[in-house]
């Protein structure tokens, strides 16, 4: 009981962590920290939709990175048309671009959601290692796909010249941006809160230890772990579409399996199977990358020095040292 | 040939032995005893150091064993079979003997000879053998290390009782004519007792009784008490 | 189209599979007889040709560079299994995925600072130089061919040492159950680090053998892996056989993909749209490759385990 | 003494293809150290990171450099997906923007931008000129091979933009494709009678080494980065008789070219590439628009750099009306001078060449 | 027609070269214990594995209720209401004993796609499992320990318990005493005893005196053909199957 406790007084600092920092970015006049952070919440998104497939339904995937390019790309492409006065598509209904938030994470939401379907239910037959290295061919073939393509900028990618716009709200504004991120954040949080402690998590959880178990019992593991691993892949579209809102452009090394490795390493550095690991991963992974290499050209060195040492050393990510529980529940 | 003096075993924080005693001197069978959940598994994987107790020393052969890896203990002559048989289920048969067999072990005829339906089935993945089929080839791959003292924790489970009688048959045999030493857990009291010449009741991860095994035999409250038979 | 260039296209993607073997070899020997997903592979392949390039250069002779290079990635391996590896078997996948991307950090960086940034020079040796007449004309070079006879030496000695050696029963019962071939009395920890350190010089080996004909730079692993990984995962993790016979199927549907496709391609479109086109879907080929074999046998073309 | 100038050099120091970073930021350093931290006598503080050759690394460090560090100018970007990223939206910034090697399409046309500046060329040029030295050498069948990518069509459409004769093959590759043995076959199979690659980094080297195993002995031509100082020494005598166009080689012959050569060897140890020389410029010529304006007046400030008042290690240098150079381009041809690898120049083939987009540049 | 709850069809099982099932046919009322004995390899697990669905039979159909399931998977099957224990525990490791049987009962009740509402404080599971635990004698202090940590006999009540959960019409044991000792061996006894009635079993055993303190009716398989069928005084009377499994 003490320990839970820890882990829940862990979450509400890191939780509140955010926009403490952000807030005191933006006393300071310090907008470029206000984008980090806005940085840190949106990669903590993408965090929280993997660690819903990989921490509950124990799907390791190193292919997440094509549902947050396709979440960009989506976004991207309909600011994009949005820009250019031209539709989307035209057949077989006609879809005209918006420079709309809100539009941008339903375009992210649907496609990735469509593309999960699509990729999990192949790569859901398979297990394991297999499903290790089937989703990440996944995501090369949607890499290479948007590198050969040139309709939206091949391998340069897509430039978006205007952040789009949220009904009501100066998004342009860092620190309102930076609000509309947490928020997302938290919503997403909370639904994977929900969906674990759910039925459906039961089963699902079930299913990512022993499916023979789950099967015997009357429940199909495959269907469980489709609806997760879809659902998983729209959250991160969506820290996709901020992204690129962030960043102002979509390029296809958002899709590269360097992108899925850094997913996923948010996720196991911060402590996998953990609501609130993705955000303290992600904050460390971009402090040291930031930090580091403002100091030395060598910053990727000592960057790997130190994952090793938290796998090494703290079982369970940060937040299995923090906590002193090696895994979640 | 073993001695055991104040093991104690934690699985994590929760601590399962308190402090066991044991001793196995050559060519004797000692029974290891209990009800469900009272430590022997737990015992014999400290014995092994599988799982290494925090406290107590252990000698075997001579040797002080206490801080040795369980390969070398194996190689001094300590043979396991295990609970839940454990074989190597990407192997074949023939290789899951071939893989532990050691210059002084029980050569392939031999233990074919033990277990003829070892031999029908020597090319067959083990992992599709059937639940005896398996204890079998746990049995066997112990022998192919070459032990001088065996340990078998729950060795008949699963067994058909034809079988069965056959193991333990072949436990008498090779206690008689190789002097070999046992450690035996089984829930067969009726089988195993009369072999034993020892047996050790653990209660809780604590030694409830040592002595004879004809005194544990013949005395029926003890066995109710320790056993709820 | 002519005869001769079907027949010569189809030598290139054998030749090409073969090469991926050297690659895959040693990854699916840690990666399915020890249960080691190694992402580090690609960084021990780099050293493997950096050691090579360097002595080559310094020395004037390949074989010797050969011979270092192989040796360094052989310890590079010994000493990653020792300090890292070995503390990561009981743990599931993602620890031994986070600690090998850390690896790949590492090794990229540390291969700056010792090399420099440049790619090095490394060529294939003068014995190996020069082409062989091909029936129908033209050249094939000779290099190509002795990577195709390595490669093979290489399956066929690896086979049989999974397979028939007593090493090799060992290995994979330590796959199976660690602690149960401990238990019988099984030195599985320095087998492992062995096994280890023959899976890095194997990648040693692919390192230079490719590095001769291709680039020796850093970051040159980094594709070999993914394509190494595709290889294993067709023909069943941890099978020889089996990552022979995907990464020939690989080559070859590589090679023939950018071959002729886009030459297909403009029975249907303007020459160059085809050219684009084709040259998008070439670099898919493999990737939808895979997908299939796997969506009709998930466990890969040879499983090794149920 | 008034603050020092600041200048952020983003660039690739890490992973594949950092060679070309590192020569950028060592020629431009040289000419920095050269003043004793000085350009065009005012102080200047350079701040260096690595982008890792990813565009949202770069984007970030762009933002880290403008919105905290406050610089003045930007530079050192060599990839055109990174500069893309980067250099739209730190111009509207207000920062000036001094490119050592990018040149894409759009920032020479449509996206032109009053406070963007290119020392190095437009992308297309150096395939342009090569499209020319083909005519000059009397080709009459090229086939042309580049990776599929933006960069790579651009570079068969410079390259077509000049060439005459006929096209014996096209094919685009896979980026960061190592094994060409089906390309070679191809070329082999065709009735070319020369080759046009362009193939960067380690793909050129790979795909040299391959085609001199082949033994093919067609001439092989390319642009001068695929043959440039930086991949040269790998490629060894495979590359030897290659002819690449470029707007600068260390022959050059000029006083601040011969300076520039010495003190480079000098000051690192090895020859400096195409990639160095345009730091280097790009140096020079912020130092010349320093010694007449500060940043902080723009308008002042941005005169200067039109005039590009400074001694280019390429001769004569001016900038057109979309602040990309006008320049001459030369054939030039790999050679070994003394063990070493490198390039002489063999003719002209463009005087005051300029690029083909300046008419879609508004300004 | 026949008033079988289970029936098999001349059901045929070959790996390679052996035939593991060797035209099998067997009826199971819907009210009896019915037990399947026979040597090591003779096929029952195997047996038993087709009628759960987990592997397909060669040959031969599986009714249930009259109704052919022979092409339905293992989740089909447990939700037209069979279920199995495995003969090596297989449970859900990290989850407590609760959990285990919990998920049994959230299947009966058909509601796994439930993403929103909390499980865990939802008394329409727990008291369910809770009462299944309870009936297979399972401590209420060890059930919410998970379950890697509990001892092996506490293991095997568990996986009955979970098969218990479901409300099954017919439960399939393979070797539900294997590994029990004494008392933990006589309660299970008891508890089977008492589902008699309640739903039909289809029990493999080598524990002789359970089997013969339960069944109704025994099978004899041997080398995958089924060699006597018949109570249990004939079975223990047959000559051959003393010979084939009994021994004296
Ligand atoms: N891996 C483990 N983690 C935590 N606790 C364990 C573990 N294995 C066993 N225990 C606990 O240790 C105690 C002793 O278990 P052990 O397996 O030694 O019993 P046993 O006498 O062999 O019982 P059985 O007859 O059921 O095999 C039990 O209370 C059990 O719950
Ligand atoms: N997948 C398979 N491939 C090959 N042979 C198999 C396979 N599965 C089972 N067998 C063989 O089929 C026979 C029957 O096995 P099964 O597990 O049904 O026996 P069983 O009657 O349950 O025996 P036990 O009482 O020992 O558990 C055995 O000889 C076994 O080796
Ligand atoms: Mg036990
Ligand atoms: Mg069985």
């Amino acid at each position: 009981m003490a320990k839970h406790r820890a882990e829940l007084l862990v979450n509400l600092v890191i939780a509140l962590a955010l926009p403490a920092a952000a807030l005191t970015a933006w006393a300071l006049g310090e907008s470029f920290y206000v984008s980090l952070v806005s940085r840190v919440a949106i990669l903590a998104l993408a965090g929280v939709g993997l660690n819903l497939a990989l921490g509950y339904g124990g799907m390791v995937s190193f292919g997440h990175a094509a549902f947050f390019g396709l979440g960009a790309y989506a976004a991207g492409i309909f600011a994009f048309h949005a820009f250019d006065g031209t539709p989307v598509i035209s057949w077989p209904i006609q879809i005209m671009g918006a420079a709309s938030m809100p539009v941008g994470w339903l375009a992210a939401i649907v496609v990735a959601g469509l593309a999960a379907l699509a990729i999990g239910a192949i790569s859901l037959r398979t297990s394991g290692v297999y499903f290790i290295m089937i989703t990440l061919a996944f995501a090369q073939m949607l890499y290479y796909l948007a590198v050969s393509i040139p309709t939206y900028g091949g391998a340069d990618g897509l430039i978006l010249y205007l952040r789009s716009g949220f009904p009501g709200l100066d998004s342009s504004d860092d620190l309102t941006f930076f609000a509309l991120c947490y928020a997302l954040l938290m919503l997403a949080i909370f639904i994977t809160w929900r969906i674990a402690g759910s039925r459906f998590g039961m089963a699902l959880r079930g299913a990512s230890r022993n499916e023979e178990r789950l099967a015997a019992v009357g429940i199909s593991p495959y269907p469980i772990k489709l609806v997760a691993f879809c659902i998983s892949a729209m959250i991160t579209a969506v820290a996709g579409a901020l992204f690129a809102e962030l960043v102002g452009f979509v390029s296809p090394t958002l899709m590269a399996w360097k992108m899925s490795g850094e997913i996923l390493i948010f996720v196991i550095l911060g402590g996998v199977g953990r609501l609130y690991a993705p955000i303290i991963g992600a904050a460390i992974f971009i402090l040291l990358e930031t930090l580091i290499g403002g100091i030395t050209d060598r910053w990727q060195f000592v960057l790997g020095l130190v994952l090793l040492g938290v796998v090494l050393f703290a079982r369970g990510g940060v937040m299995g040292a923090l906590t002193g529980r090696a895994r979640h529940v | 040939m073993l001695q055991a003096r104040g093991l104690e075993t934690f699985y994590g924080h929760s601590q399962a032995l308190f402090g066991v005693d044991l001793e196995i001197a050559a060519g004797e069978v000692l029974a290891l005893l209990g009800r469900n959940g009272m430590g022997k598994t737990t015992t014999i994987r400290s014995l092994m150091r599988l799982t290494p107790p925090r406290r107590g020393e252990i000698r075997f052969m001579d040797k002080d064993i206490s801080r040795t890896a369980p390969f070398r203990i194996a190689r001094l002559g300590m043979g396991l079979v295990p609970e839940g048989r454990r074989i190597f289920a990407r192997l074949s048969v023939e290789e899951n003997l071939l893989a532990v067999q050691t210059r002084n072990g029980w050569p392939l005829a031999r233990i074919y000879q033990l277990f003829p339906r070892l031999e029908e089935r020597a090319q067959q993945s083990a992992r599709t053998l059937s639940g005896g089929e398996q204890q079998m080839l746990a049995i066997a791959r112990a022998l192919a290390t070459g032990p001088k003292l065996l340990i078998l924790d729950e060795a008949t489970e699963g067994l058909a009782p034809l079988i069965r009688e056959e193991i333990w048959q072949a436990l008498r045999l090779l206690k008689q004519e190789e002097g070999l030493s046992f450690l035996i857990v089984d829930k067969n009291v009726n089988d195993l007792l009369p072999l034993a010449e020892r047996c050790l009741v653990l209660e809780k991860g604590q030694v409830a009784w040592n002595g004879e095994s004809s005194a544990f035999m013949a005395d029926q409250a003890l066995q109710q008490r320790y056993l709820g038979v | 189209m002519s005869a001769a260039l079907i027949i010569e296209q189809v030598l290139n993607g054998f030749q090409l599979g073969v090469m991926l073997f050297l690659m895959a070899a040693g990854l699916t020997l840690a990666f399915g007889v020890m249960g080691l997903i190694n992402l580090a592979h690609g960084s021990l392949y780099m050293t493997g040709a950096f050691v090579c390039a360097w002595v080559a250069n310094a020395t004037g002779s390949f074989w010797t560079g050969l011979a270092l290079g192989l040796l360094a990635s052989a310890a590079a391996g010994a000493i990653i299994e020792i300090l890292v590896m070995r503390r990561l078997y009981d743990r599931d996948h993602l620890d031994q995925v986070l600690a090998t991307f850390s690896l790949i950090l590492i090794f990229a960086e540390g291969a700056h600072w010792l090399f420099g940034s440049r790619p090095l020079y490394l060529n294939i040796p003068d014995l190996l130089d020069g082409a062989i007449a091909l029936p129908g004309g033209g050249g094939y070079p000779v290099y190509r061919l002795a990577v195709i006879g390595v490669g093979l030496v290489v399956a066929i000695g690896l086979f049989l040492l999974i397979t028939r050696t007593r090493l090799g029963m060992r290995i994979r019962a330590g796959e199976s159950d660690r602690e149960m071939i401990g238990a019988l009395g099984v030195n599985i920890r320095t087998l492992y680090t062995l096994v280890f350190a023959l899976g890095a010089m194997l990648a040693g080996l692919a390192g230079v053998l490719v590095g001769a004909s291709q680039s020796v730079q850093v970051g040159m692993g980094e594709p070999v892996l993914i394509l190494a990984f595709v290889v294993i995962v067709i023909g069943g993790i941890g099978s020889i056989k089996g990552a022979l016979v995907a990464s020939v199927l690989v080559g070859l549907v590589d090679t023939l993909g950018r071959a002729f496709a886009p030459s297909l391609l403009a029975l249907a479109l303007p020459v160059q749209a085809a050219a684009s086109v084709g040259a998008s879907v070439a670099s898919i080929l493999i990737y939808l490759l895979m997908a299939v074999v796997l969506a009709f046998r998930p466990q890969g073309l040879f499983p090794t385990h149920g | 003494q008034d603050d020092p100038v600041k200048i952020g050099m983003i660039t690739t120091l890490s992973g594949g293809g950092s060679s070309l970073g590192i020569d950028i930021r060592d020629g431009f350093m040289l000419a920095v150290n050269a003043n004793d931290g000085k350009l065009g006598g005012k102080d200047v503080d350079v701040l260096i990171e690595d982008d890792s050759r990813r565009p949202d690394k770069a984007n970030q460090i762009a933002d880290k450099f403008i919105q905290r560090d406050e610089v003045d100018i930007l530079t050192g970007i060599v990839w055109s997906n990174l500069a893309l990223a980067v250099v739209p939206k730190a111009v509207r910034d207000g920062v000036f923007y001094v490119s050592p090697n990018a040149g894409p399409s759009e920032l020479a046309g449509r996206m032109c931008h009053e406070n963007y500046f290119n020392v190095a060329y437009q992308n297309d040029n150096q395939h342009e000129a090569m499209g020319e030295g083909f005519n000059a050498e009397g080709f009459e069948s090229a086939f042309l091979l580049a990776p599929n990518y933006p960069a790579g069509r651009d570079a068969i459409a410079g390259f077509k933009r000049f060439y005459e004769g006929e096209i014996a093959g096209e094919i685009f590759t896979q980026l960061g494709q190592q094994d060409y043995a089906a390309e070679i076959a191809a070329i082999r199979a065709s009735d070319a009678d020369s080759v046009f690659i362009f193939l960067p980094g380690g793909m050129g080297i790979a795909f040299v080494k391959q085609y001199d195993q082949a033994q093919l002995g067609l001439p092989l031509r390319g642009p001068g980065f695929s043959f440039s100082q930086d991949v040269l020494p790998a490629m060894g005598e495979a590359a030897l008789g290659a002819r690449n166009a470029a707007q600068w080689s260390p022959d050059l012959d000029n006083p601040a070219n011969q300076e520039f050569v010495a003190a480079f060897e000098q000051a690192y140890g090895r020859l400096p590439s195409v990639y160095a020389s345009q730091a280097y410029d790009a140096a020079h010529l912020i130092g010349s628009a320093l010694e007449q304006a500060s940043p902080d007046d723009a308008d002042a400030f941005r005169a200067a750099l039109e005039e590009a008042d400074f001694d280019s290690v390429r001769g004569d240098f001016e900038f057109g009306s979309n602040h990309h150079p006008i320049q001459d381009f030369y054939l030039r041809e790999v050679v070994e001078v003394d063990g070493v690898y490198t390039n002489r120049i063999d003719r002209k083939v463009f005087d005051d060449h300029q690029d083909a987009y300046v008419d879609e540049c508004s300004m | 027609m026949s008033d079988a709850l289970l029936s098999l069809r001349g059901l045929n099982k070959t790996f390679g070269a052996l035939k593991a099932t060797d035209d099998v046919s067997l009826d199971v009322a819907s009210d009896e214990i019915h037990v399947i004995i026979g040597p090591n390899g003779a096929g029952k697990s195997t047996l038993i594995a087709q009628v759960a669905g987990a592997l397909k039979p060669d040959s031969g159909s599986v009714l249930l209720s009259d109704e052919d399931v022979t092409r339905l998977g293992v989740p089909a099957r447990a939700r037209r209401g069979l279920a199995r224990t495995f003969q090596v525990s297989s449970l859900i490791a990290n989850f407590s004993a609760l959990a285990n049987v919990s998920l049994a009962v959230q299947s009966h009740q058909g509601s796994s796609f439930r993403l929103w509402r909390s499980a865990s404080r939802d008394s329409r599971l727990r008291e369910p499992a809770q009462e299944a635990l309870s009936r297979v004698g399972m401590a209420a202090t060890r059930c919410d320990i998970p379950v890697d940590e509990l001892s092996h006999g506490e293991r095997r009540q568990v996986e009955l318990a979970v098969a218990l959960a479901l409300q099954p019409r017919l439960m399939l044991l393979d070797e539900p005493m294997a590994g029990l000792g004494g008392q933990d061996c006589i309660n299970m006894t008891a508890v089977l005893k008492r589902l008699r009635g309640e739903c039909a079993i289809l029990l493999v055993e080598h524990d002789m005196d359970a089997v013969f303190a339960l069944a109704d009716r025994i099978s004899v398989l041997v080398y995958g053909r089924v060699i006597a069928s018949g109570t249990p005084q004939e079975i223990r009377a047959s000559r051959e199957v003393q010979e084939a499994y009994l021994g004296n």
